[in-house]
Protein backbone atom coordinates (compact mmCIF):
# COMPACT_ATOMS: atom_id res chain seq x y z
CA UNK A 1 0.00 0.00 0.00
CA UNK A 2 1.56 3.57 -0.40
CA UNK A 3 0.82 5.98 2.70
CA UNK A 4 1.14 9.82 2.14
CA UNK A 5 1.63 12.59 4.75
CA UNK A 6 1.14 16.24 4.45
CA UNK A 7 2.01 18.99 6.07
CA UNK A 8 3.07 19.68 8.88
CA UNK A 9 2.69 16.35 9.51
CA UNK A 10 4.94 15.42 6.30
CA UNK A 11 7.15 18.28 7.75
CA UNK A 12 7.52 16.36 10.92
CA UNK A 13 8.06 13.40 9.79
CA UNK A 14 10.40 14.22 6.67
CA UNK A 15 8.65 11.96 4.51
CA UNK A 16 5.91 12.50 2.03
CA UNK A 17 5.11 9.27 1.28
CA UNK A 18 5.91 5.78 2.19
CA UNK A 19 5.26 2.05 0.29
CA UNK A 20 4.36 -0.50 2.84
CA UNK A 21 2.89 -4.27 2.60
CA UNK A 22 -0.02 -3.98 5.07
CA UNK A 23 1.53 -5.31 8.25
CA UNK A 24 -0.39 -8.77 8.96
CA UNK A 25 -3.67 -8.58 11.52
CA UNK A 26 -3.98 -4.74 10.37
CA UNK A 27 -7.46 -3.68 9.60
CA UNK A 28 -8.22 -0.26 9.62
CA UNK A 29 -6.62 2.84 9.52
CA UNK A 30 -6.84 3.76 13.28
CA UNK A 31 -4.72 0.64 13.59
CA UNK A 32 -2.08 1.88 11.07
CA UNK A 33 -1.60 4.49 12.82
CA UNK A 34 -0.87 3.61 15.84
CA UNK A 35 1.57 0.84 14.33
CA UNK A 36 3.49 3.75 12.46
CA UNK A 37 3.73 5.74 15.77
CA UNK A 38 5.26 3.10 17.49
CA UNK A 39 8.12 3.44 15.47
CA UNK A 40 9.68 5.74 17.71
CA UNK A 41 10.89 9.60 16.94
CA UNK A 42 9.98 10.99 14.67
CA UNK A 43 7.04 8.73 14.04
CA UNK A 44 5.14 9.65 17.87
CA UNK A 45 4.11 12.91 15.44
CA UNK A 46 1.01 10.43 14.47
CA UNK A 47 -0.26 10.04 17.85
CA UNK A 48 0.60 13.80 18.83
CA UNK A 49 -0.91 15.47 15.74
CA UNK A 50 -3.97 17.36 17.45
CA UNK A 51 -7.19 16.00 15.05
CA UNK A 52 -5.15 14.04 12.80
CA UNK A 53 -7.22 13.53 9.56
CA UNK A 54 -7.39 10.07 7.40
CA UNK A 55 -8.27 9.39 3.51
CA UNK A 56 -8.44 6.18 1.94
CA UNK A 57 -8.14 6.27 -1.97
CA UNK A 58 -8.80 10.15 -1.36
CA UNK A 59 -11.44 9.83 0.85
CA UNK A 60 -11.79 11.14 4.07
CA UNK A 61 -12.84 8.98 6.13
CA UNK A 62 -12.88 7.64 10.29
CA UNK A 63 -10.45 5.74 12.26
CA UNK A 64 -12.25 2.46 12.06
CA UNK A 65 -12.02 2.68 7.85
CA UNK A 66 -11.15 -0.63 6.30
CA UNK A 67 -7.74 -1.18 4.64
CA UNK A 68 -6.85 -3.26 2.25
CA UNK A 69 -3.19 -3.82 0.60
CA UNK A 70 -4.29 -1.90 -2.34
CA UNK A 71 -5.26 1.36 -0.62
CA UNK A 72 -3.51 4.24 -1.05
CA UNK A 73 -3.75 5.40 2.83
CA UNK A 74 -2.92 9.64 3.69
CA UNK A 75 -2.60 11.04 7.14
CA UNK A 76 -2.87 14.86 7.51
CA UNK A 77 -3.67 17.30 9.96
CA UNK A 78 -7.25 19.17 9.42
CA UNK A 79 -7.26 21.24 6.23
CA UNK A 80 -7.21 24.56 6.09
CA UNK A 81 -7.41 25.57 2.53
CA UNK A 82 -10.07 28.31 1.03
CA UNK B 1 -24.66 21.53 -15.00
CA UNK B 2 -21.35 23.18 -16.45
CA UNK B 3 -18.85 22.15 -13.93
CA UNK B 4 -15.34 23.91 -13.88
CA UNK B 5 -12.81 22.69 -11.13
CA UNK B 6 -9.22 24.07 -11.19
CA UNK B 7 -6.17 23.57 -8.91
CA UNK B 8 -3.13 25.44 -10.11
CA UNK B 9 -0.09 27.66 -9.51
CA UNK B 10 -1.46 30.50 -12.02
CA UNK B 11 -3.51 33.37 -10.56
CA UNK B 12 -7.30 33.29 -12.36
CA UNK B 13 -9.32 36.15 -14.44
CA UNK B 14 -12.53 36.86 -12.00
CA UNK B 15 -14.31 38.37 -14.89
CA UNK B 16 -13.56 36.41 -17.24
CA UNK B 17 -14.73 33.37 -14.93
CA UNK B 18 -17.73 35.41 -14.29
CA UNK B 19 -18.64 35.62 -17.70
CA UNK B 20 -18.71 31.84 -18.77
CA UNK B 21 -21.18 31.62 -16.72
CA UNK B 22 -23.55 32.56 -18.89
CA UNK B 23 -22.03 33.27 -22.25
CA UNK B 24 -24.14 31.92 -25.09
CA UNK B 25 -27.17 31.68 -22.49
CA UNK B 26 -30.37 33.67 -21.64
CA UNK B 27 -31.82 31.27 -18.54
CA UNK B 28 -28.98 32.78 -15.75
CA UNK B 29 -30.53 35.21 -13.91
CA UNK B 30 -28.25 35.30 -10.88
CA UNK B 31 -24.03 34.62 -10.60
CA UNK B 32 -23.14 34.69 -6.82
CA UNK B 33 -19.15 34.35 -6.38
CA UNK B 34 -16.57 34.23 -3.91
CA UNK B 35 -12.99 35.29 -3.69
CA UNK B 36 -10.74 34.72 -0.93
CA UNK B 37 -7.41 36.59 -0.36
CA UNK B 38 -3.97 36.16 1.19
CA UNK B 39 -4.52 38.83 4.32
CA UNK B 40 -1.26 40.55 6.14
CA UNK B 41 -2.70 40.45 9.25
CA UNK B 42 -3.46 36.98 9.29
CA UNK B 43 -0.60 35.73 11.19
CA UNK B 44 -0.86 33.40 14.10
CA UNK B 45 1.93 35.17 15.25
CA UNK B 46 2.31 39.42 15.97
CA UNK B 47 4.81 39.76 12.43
CA UNK B 48 2.72 40.19 9.22
CA UNK B 49 2.13 37.50 7.01
CA UNK B 50 5.26 37.98 4.22
CA UNK B 51 4.65 34.44 2.10
CA UNK B 52 2.09 31.80 1.98
CA UNK B 53 2.64 28.60 1.07
CA UNK B 54 -0.05 26.25 -0.11
CA UNK B 55 0.07 22.58 -0.21
CA UNK B 56 -2.63 20.31 -1.39
CA UNK B 57 -2.86 16.29 -2.00
CA UNK B 58 -3.01 16.07 -5.92
CA UNK B 59 -5.86 13.81 -6.98
CA UNK B 60 -7.95 13.79 -4.02
CA UNK B 61 -8.39 17.58 -3.95
CA UNK B 62 -10.37 17.76 -7.38
CA UNK B 63 -12.22 14.73 -6.22
CA UNK B 64 -13.37 16.37 -2.57
CA UNK B 65 -14.07 19.23 -4.77
CA UNK B 66 -16.13 17.47 -6.72
CA UNK B 67 -18.02 15.56 -4.49
CA UNK B 68 -19.14 19.15 -2.73
CA UNK B 69 -19.98 20.46 -5.93
CA UNK B 70 -22.11 17.36 -6.47
CA UNK B 71 -23.94 17.70 -2.86
CA UNK B 72 -24.25 21.71 -3.95
CA UNK B 73 -26.67 20.51 -6.89
CA UNK B 74 -28.50 18.17 -4.80
CA UNK B 75 -29.47 20.75 -2.49
CA UNK B 76 -30.28 23.86 -5.04
CA UNK B 77 -31.66 24.29 -8.69
CA UNK B 78 -27.88 25.34 -10.51
CA UNK B 79 -27.00 25.89 -13.78
CA UNK B 80 -22.97 26.03 -13.81
CA UNK B 81 -20.67 25.97 -11.06
CA UNK B 82 -16.80 27.00 -11.09
CA UNK B 83 -14.10 26.31 -8.27
CA UNK B 84 -10.46 27.17 -8.58
CA UNK B 85 -8.13 26.78 -5.91
CA UNK B 86 -4.50 28.17 -6.28
CA UNK B 87 -1.10 26.11 -5.02
CA UNK B 88 2.15 27.51 -4.08
CA UNK B 89 3.58 30.55 -3.26
CA UNK B 90 1.61 33.58 -3.01
CA UNK B 91 2.20 36.86 -0.95
CA UNK B 92 -0.81 39.05 0.88
CA UNK B 93 -3.42 40.73 -1.77
CA UNK B 94 -2.76 37.53 -3.85
CA UNK B 95 -6.27 35.97 -4.66
CA UNK B 96 -6.01 31.86 -3.58
CA UNK B 97 -9.51 30.69 -4.18
CA UNK B 98 -12.48 31.31 -6.41
CA UNK B 99 -15.64 29.90 -6.48
CA UNK B 100 -19.05 31.14 -8.73
CA UNK B 101 -22.82 30.00 -8.95
CA UNK B 102 -25.02 30.38 -11.77
CA UNK B 103 -28.76 29.96 -11.74
CA UNK B 104 -32.50 30.69 -11.96
CA UNK B 105 -32.44 32.57 -9.03
CA UNK B 106 -30.38 34.49 -6.80
CA UNK B 107 -31.40 32.88 -3.67
CA UNK B 108 -29.67 29.18 -4.91
CA UNK B 109 -26.91 30.71 -6.33
CA UNK B 110 -26.04 32.74 -2.90
CA UNK B 111 -26.78 29.51 -0.86
CA UNK B 112 -24.71 26.94 -3.43
CA UNK B 113 -22.12 29.04 -3.24
CA UNK B 114 -21.62 29.91 0.33
CA UNK B 115 -22.03 25.99 0.92
CA UNK B 116 -19.34 25.15 -1.21
CA UNK B 117 -16.92 27.62 0.30
CA UNK B 118 -17.89 26.40 3.78
CA UNK B 119 -17.31 23.11 2.94
CA UNK B 120 -14.11 23.57 0.85
CA UNK B 121 -12.80 24.96 4.25
CA UNK B 122 -13.41 22.31 6.44
CA UNK B 123 -12.96 19.14 3.92
CA UNK B 124 -10.99 19.98 0.48
CA UNK B 125 -6.80 18.84 1.29
CA UNK B 126 -5.52 22.31 1.08
CA UNK B 127 -2.81 23.37 3.93
CA UNK B 128 -1.57 26.98 4.35
CA UNK B 129 1.69 27.88 5.91
CA UNK B 130 2.67 31.22 6.51
CA UNK B 131 5.92 33.04 6.85
CA UNK B 132 6.40 36.25 8.59
CA UNK B 133 9.83 37.64 10.43
CA UNK B 134 9.37 35.45 13.05
CA UNK B 135 9.32 32.10 10.86
CA UNK B 136 7.10 29.75 9.45
CA UNK B 137 4.01 28.38 10.58
CA UNK B 138 1.44 25.70 9.69
CA UNK B 139 -2.04 27.95 9.87
CA UNK B 140 -4.28 26.06 12.70
CA UNK B 141 -7.87 25.03 11.24
CA UNK B 142 -10.23 27.24 12.62
CA UNK B 143 -13.36 26.22 15.27
CA UNK B 144 -15.45 28.86 13.23
CA UNK B 145 -14.78 27.36 9.86
CA UNK B 146 -15.97 23.84 11.72
CA UNK B 147 -19.63 25.68 12.81
CA UNK B 148 -19.81 27.23 9.42
CA UNK B 149 -20.12 24.01 7.76
CA UNK B 150 -21.88 22.77 10.30
CA UNK B 151 -24.71 24.85 9.66
CA UNK B 152 -25.54 23.06 6.39
CA UNK B 153 -26.40 20.03 8.45
CA UNK B 154 -29.11 21.20 9.98
CA UNK B 155 -32.01 18.58 8.86
CA UNK C 1 -15.64 51.97 4.23
CA UNK C 2 -14.84 52.47 0.90
CA UNK C 3 -18.46 53.29 -0.77
CA UNK C 4 -19.01 53.03 -4.82
CA UNK C 5 -22.78 53.24 -5.81
CA UNK C 6 -23.48 53.85 -9.24
CA UNK C 7 -26.53 53.81 -11.46
CA UNK C 8 -25.49 53.77 -15.06
CA UNK C 9 -26.92 52.73 -18.72
CA UNK C 10 -23.45 51.24 -19.70
CA UNK C 11 -23.09 47.79 -19.29
CA UNK C 12 -20.02 47.00 -16.09
CA UNK C 13 -16.44 45.36 -15.81
CA UNK C 14 -16.89 42.57 -12.82
CA UNK C 15 -13.35 41.62 -12.93
CA UNK C 16 -12.33 45.06 -12.41
CA UNK C 17 -14.83 46.00 -9.99
CA UNK C 18 -13.75 42.91 -7.67
CA UNK C 19 -10.54 43.46 -7.98
CA UNK C 20 -11.04 47.47 -7.09
CA UNK C 21 -12.33 46.04 -3.85
CA UNK C 22 -8.55 44.90 -2.60
CA UNK C 23 -6.51 46.98 -5.03
CA UNK C 24 -3.47 48.22 -2.95
CA UNK C 25 -4.40 47.04 0.31
CA UNK C 26 -3.36 43.30 2.58
CA UNK C 27 -6.34 43.57 4.88
CA UNK C 28 -9.23 42.02 2.48
CA UNK C 29 -9.75 38.28 2.82
CA UNK C 30 -12.89 38.01 1.02
CA UNK C 31 -15.54 39.70 -1.85
CA UNK C 32 -18.67 37.84 -2.31
CA UNK C 33 -20.27 39.36 -5.25
CA UNK C 34 -23.51 39.19 -7.13
CA UNK C 35 -24.73 39.68 -11.03
CA UNK C 36 -28.28 39.72 -11.72
CA UNK C 37 -28.95 39.24 -15.40
CA UNK C 38 -31.77 39.30 -17.82
CA UNK C 39 -33.35 36.27 -18.26
CA UNK C 40 -35.62 35.44 -21.16
CA UNK C 41 -37.66 32.92 -19.81
CA UNK C 42 -38.84 35.53 -17.24
CA UNK C 43 -42.08 36.98 -18.67
CA UNK C 44 -45.58 36.96 -16.47
CA UNK C 45 -46.73 35.75 -20.78
CA UNK C 46 -46.27 32.69 -22.69
CA UNK C 47 -43.59 34.19 -24.75
CA UNK C 48 -39.81 34.48 -24.50
CA UNK C 49 -38.59 38.51 -23.32
CA UNK C 50 -36.86 40.34 -25.96
CA UNK C 51 -36.08 43.44 -24.19
CA UNK C 52 -36.01 44.40 -20.71
CA UNK C 53 -36.46 48.54 -19.98
CA UNK C 54 -35.38 49.55 -16.04
CA UNK C 55 -37.43 52.58 -15.53
CA UNK C 56 -35.74 54.28 -12.00
CA UNK C 57 -36.17 57.54 -9.59
CA UNK C 58 -33.36 59.63 -10.39
CA UNK C 59 -32.20 60.85 -6.58
CA UNK C 60 -34.25 58.46 -4.73
CA UNK C 61 -32.19 55.68 -6.26
CA UNK C 62 -29.07 56.62 -4.88
CA UNK C 63 -30.32 57.61 -1.54
CA UNK C 64 -32.29 54.03 -1.44
CA UNK C 65 -28.99 52.08 -1.83
CA UNK C 66 -26.80 54.33 0.19
CA UNK C 67 -28.90 53.80 2.92
CA UNK C 68 -29.19 50.01 2.33
CA UNK C 69 -25.35 50.45 1.88
CA UNK C 70 -25.40 52.16 5.56
CA UNK C 71 -27.20 49.27 7.24
CA UNK C 72 -24.85 46.95 6.11
CA UNK C 73 -22.44 48.40 7.79
CA UNK C 74 -23.90 48.41 10.87
CA UNK C 75 -24.39 44.78 10.61
CA UNK C 76 -21.53 43.31 9.46
CA UNK C 77 -17.64 44.14 9.91
CA UNK C 78 -16.87 45.46 6.25
CA UNK C 79 -14.34 47.13 4.51
CA UNK C 80 -15.77 48.06 1.11
CA UNK C 81 -19.20 47.76 -1.43
CA UNK C 82 -19.92 48.48 -4.68
CA UNK C 83 -23.13 48.93 -5.97
CA UNK C 84 -24.19 49.00 -9.88
CA UNK C 85 -27.34 49.37 -11.27
CA UNK C 86 -27.89 50.08 -14.86
CA UNK C 87 -31.12 51.77 -16.46
CA UNK C 88 -32.55 51.51 -19.64
CA UNK C 89 -32.90 49.06 -22.85
CA UNK C 90 -31.97 45.99 -21.93
CA UNK C 91 -32.35 42.27 -23.48
CA UNK C 92 -31.46 39.17 -21.92
CA UNK C 93 -28.02 37.62 -21.22
CA UNK C 94 -27.17 41.64 -19.84
CA UNK C 95 -25.90 42.08 -17.19
CA UNK C 96 -28.55 44.09 -14.97
CA UNK C 97 -27.00 44.33 -11.25
CA UNK C 98 -24.02 44.30 -9.53
CA UNK C 99 -23.06 44.17 -5.45
CA UNK C 100 -19.90 43.51 -4.28
CA UNK C 101 -18.66 43.34 -0.81
CA UNK C 102 -15.40 43.33 0.70
CA UNK C 103 -14.19 42.50 4.42
CA UNK C 104 -11.67 40.27 6.36
CA UNK C 105 -13.76 37.14 6.78
CA UNK C 106 -15.79 35.50 4.23
CA UNK C 107 -19.00 35.63 7.05
CA UNK C 108 -19.31 38.96 6.98
CA UNK C 109 -18.95 39.45 3.16
CA UNK C 110 -21.39 36.33 2.11
CA UNK C 111 -24.39 38.14 4.69
CA UNK C 112 -23.58 41.81 3.37
CA UNK C 113 -24.01 40.88 0.07
CA UNK C 114 -27.10 38.94 0.12
CA UNK C 115 -28.57 41.35 2.26
CA UNK C 116 -27.77 44.55 0.03
CA UNK C 117 -29.53 42.66 -2.76
CA UNK C 118 -32.59 41.50 -0.77
CA UNK C 119 -33.17 44.91 0.28
CA UNK C 120 -32.56 46.40 -3.35
CA UNK C 121 -34.89 43.72 -4.76
CA UNK C 122 -37.98 45.74 -2.35
CA UNK C 123 -36.64 49.27 -1.65
CA UNK C 124 -34.86 50.92 -4.16
CA UNK C 125 -36.68 52.78 -6.87
CA UNK C 126 -36.54 50.34 -10.04
CA UNK C 127 -38.98 49.12 -12.05
CA UNK C 128 -38.63 46.38 -14.92
CA UNK C 129 -40.55 46.19 -17.93
CA UNK C 130 -40.54 43.16 -20.26
CA UNK C 131 -41.58 43.34 -23.95
CA UNK C 132 -42.22 39.81 -25.55
CA UNK C 133 -43.82 39.10 -28.77
CA UNK C 134 -47.06 39.25 -26.54
CA UNK C 135 -46.55 42.97 -25.65
CA UNK C 136 -45.21 44.93 -23.12
CA UNK C 137 -46.16 44.51 -19.69
CA UNK C 138 -44.49 45.65 -16.25
CA UNK C 139 -43.15 43.04 -14.35
CA UNK C 140 -45.11 42.18 -10.71
CA UNK C 141 -43.29 42.24 -7.50
CA UNK C 142 -42.44 38.71 -6.31
CA UNK C 143 -43.56 37.65 -2.52
CA UNK C 144 -40.49 35.62 -2.61
CA UNK C 145 -38.71 39.24 -2.66
CA UNK C 146 -40.58 40.68 0.54
CA UNK C 147 -40.05 36.71 2.25
CA UNK C 148 -35.81 37.25 1.45
CA UNK C 149 -36.01 40.99 2.92
CA UNK C 150 -38.04 40.17 5.63
CA UNK C 151 -35.37 36.99 6.88
CA UNK C 152 -33.20 39.95 7.81
CA UNK C 153 -35.61 41.74 10.38
CA UNK C 154 -35.65 38.79 12.89
CA UNK C 155 -34.41 40.04 16.15
CA UNK D 1 -44.76 70.66 -3.81
CA UNK D 2 -43.95 68.53 -6.75
CA UNK D 3 -45.64 65.02 -7.74
CA UNK D 4 -43.98 62.38 -9.16
CA UNK D 5 -45.22 58.61 -10.92
CA UNK D 6 -43.31 55.75 -11.94
CA UNK D 7 -43.42 53.02 -13.91
CA UNK D 8 -47.19 51.65 -14.27
CA UNK D 9 -48.62 54.54 -12.98
CA UNK D 10 -46.95 57.08 -14.91
CA UNK D 11 -48.00 55.14 -17.86
CA UNK D 12 -51.92 55.07 -16.78
CA UNK D 13 -51.73 58.87 -16.24
CA UNK D 14 -50.17 60.03 -19.09
CA UNK D 15 -47.56 61.89 -16.61
CA UNK D 16 -45.08 61.79 -15.02
CA UNK D 17 -44.55 64.81 -12.41
CA UNK D 18 -47.39 67.62 -11.78
CA UNK D 19 -46.91 70.79 -9.45
CA UNK D 20 -49.38 71.52 -7.19
CA UNK D 21 -49.97 73.77 -4.33
CA UNK D 22 -50.74 71.62 -1.83
CA UNK D 23 -54.73 72.00 -0.90
CA UNK D 24 -56.01 73.32 1.76
CA UNK D 25 -56.44 71.08 4.98
CA UNK D 26 -54.38 68.26 3.36
CA UNK D 27 -51.86 66.65 5.67
CA UNK D 28 -50.83 63.69 4.87
CA UNK D 29 -49.70 61.33 1.11
CA UNK D 30 -52.66 58.87 1.87
CA UNK D 31 -55.10 62.05 1.89
CA UNK D 32 -52.97 63.89 -1.62
CA UNK D 33 -53.48 60.26 -2.97
CA UNK D 34 -57.21 60.02 -2.46
CA UNK D 35 -57.60 64.03 -3.77
CA UNK D 36 -56.03 62.84 -6.75
CA UNK D 37 -58.15 60.45 -7.31
CA UNK D 38 -61.40 61.97 -6.84
CA UNK D 39 -60.21 64.04 -10.42
CA UNK D 40 -62.02 60.96 -12.34
CA UNK D 41 -60.04 59.01 -15.39
CA UNK D 42 -57.23 58.45 -15.36
CA UNK D 43 -56.72 59.20 -12.14
CA UNK D 44 -58.65 56.25 -10.30
CA UNK D 45 -55.39 54.04 -11.02
CA UNK D 46 -54.13 56.00 -7.81
CA UNK D 47 -56.46 54.27 -5.73
CA UNK D 48 -56.53 50.87 -7.93
CA UNK D 49 -53.01 50.20 -8.15
CA UNK D 50 -52.07 47.33 -6.29
CA UNK D 51 -49.65 47.82 -2.94
CA UNK D 52 -49.26 51.72 -4.51
CA UNK D 53 -46.33 53.00 -2.67
CA UNK D 54 -45.32 56.54 -1.32
CA UNK D 55 -42.20 58.62 -0.71
CA UNK D 56 -41.61 62.04 0.38
CA UNK D 57 -38.27 63.86 -0.68
CA UNK D 58 -36.69 60.69 -1.76
CA UNK D 59 -37.94 58.06 1.37
CA UNK D 60 -40.42 55.44 0.91
CA UNK D 61 -42.90 56.19 3.80
CA UNK D 62 -46.32 54.84 4.86
CA UNK D 63 -50.23 56.79 3.92
CA UNK D 64 -50.03 58.61 7.09
CA UNK D 65 -46.59 60.66 6.89
CA UNK D 66 -47.47 64.30 6.93
CA UNK D 67 -46.52 66.72 4.33
CA UNK D 68 -46.19 70.46 3.66
CA UNK D 69 -46.10 72.62 0.39
CA UNK D 70 -42.04 72.05 -0.03
CA UNK D 71 -41.92 68.57 -0.16
CA UNK D 72 -41.61 66.18 -3.24
CA UNK D 73 -43.85 63.07 -3.34
CA UNK D 74 -44.09 59.91 -5.34
CA UNK D 75 -46.18 57.65 -6.32
CA UNK D 76 -45.28 54.32 -8.07
CA UNK D 77 -45.88 50.53 -8.07
CA UNK D 78 -44.10 47.93 -5.94
CA UNK D 79 -40.24 48.20 -6.91
CA UNK D 80 -39.33 45.07 -9.34
CA UNK D 81 -35.01 46.27 -9.47
CA UNK D 82 -32.33 43.91 -9.25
Amino acid sequence: MKILFFAGLREALGLSSEDLSLPPGMTTVGELRAFLATRGEPWTALASTKNLRFAVNQTMVGADAPLTDDDEVAFFPPVTGG
Amino acid sequence: MMVVIRVQEPDFDVGAEVAGLSAGRDDVGAIASFVGLVRADKASSDSAVQVMTLEHYPGMTEKALGDIVEQAQTRWQLLGVRVIHRVGRLVPGDRIVFVAVSASHRGDAFAACEFIMDYLKTRAPFWKKEESEQGGRWVDARETDDTAAARWERP
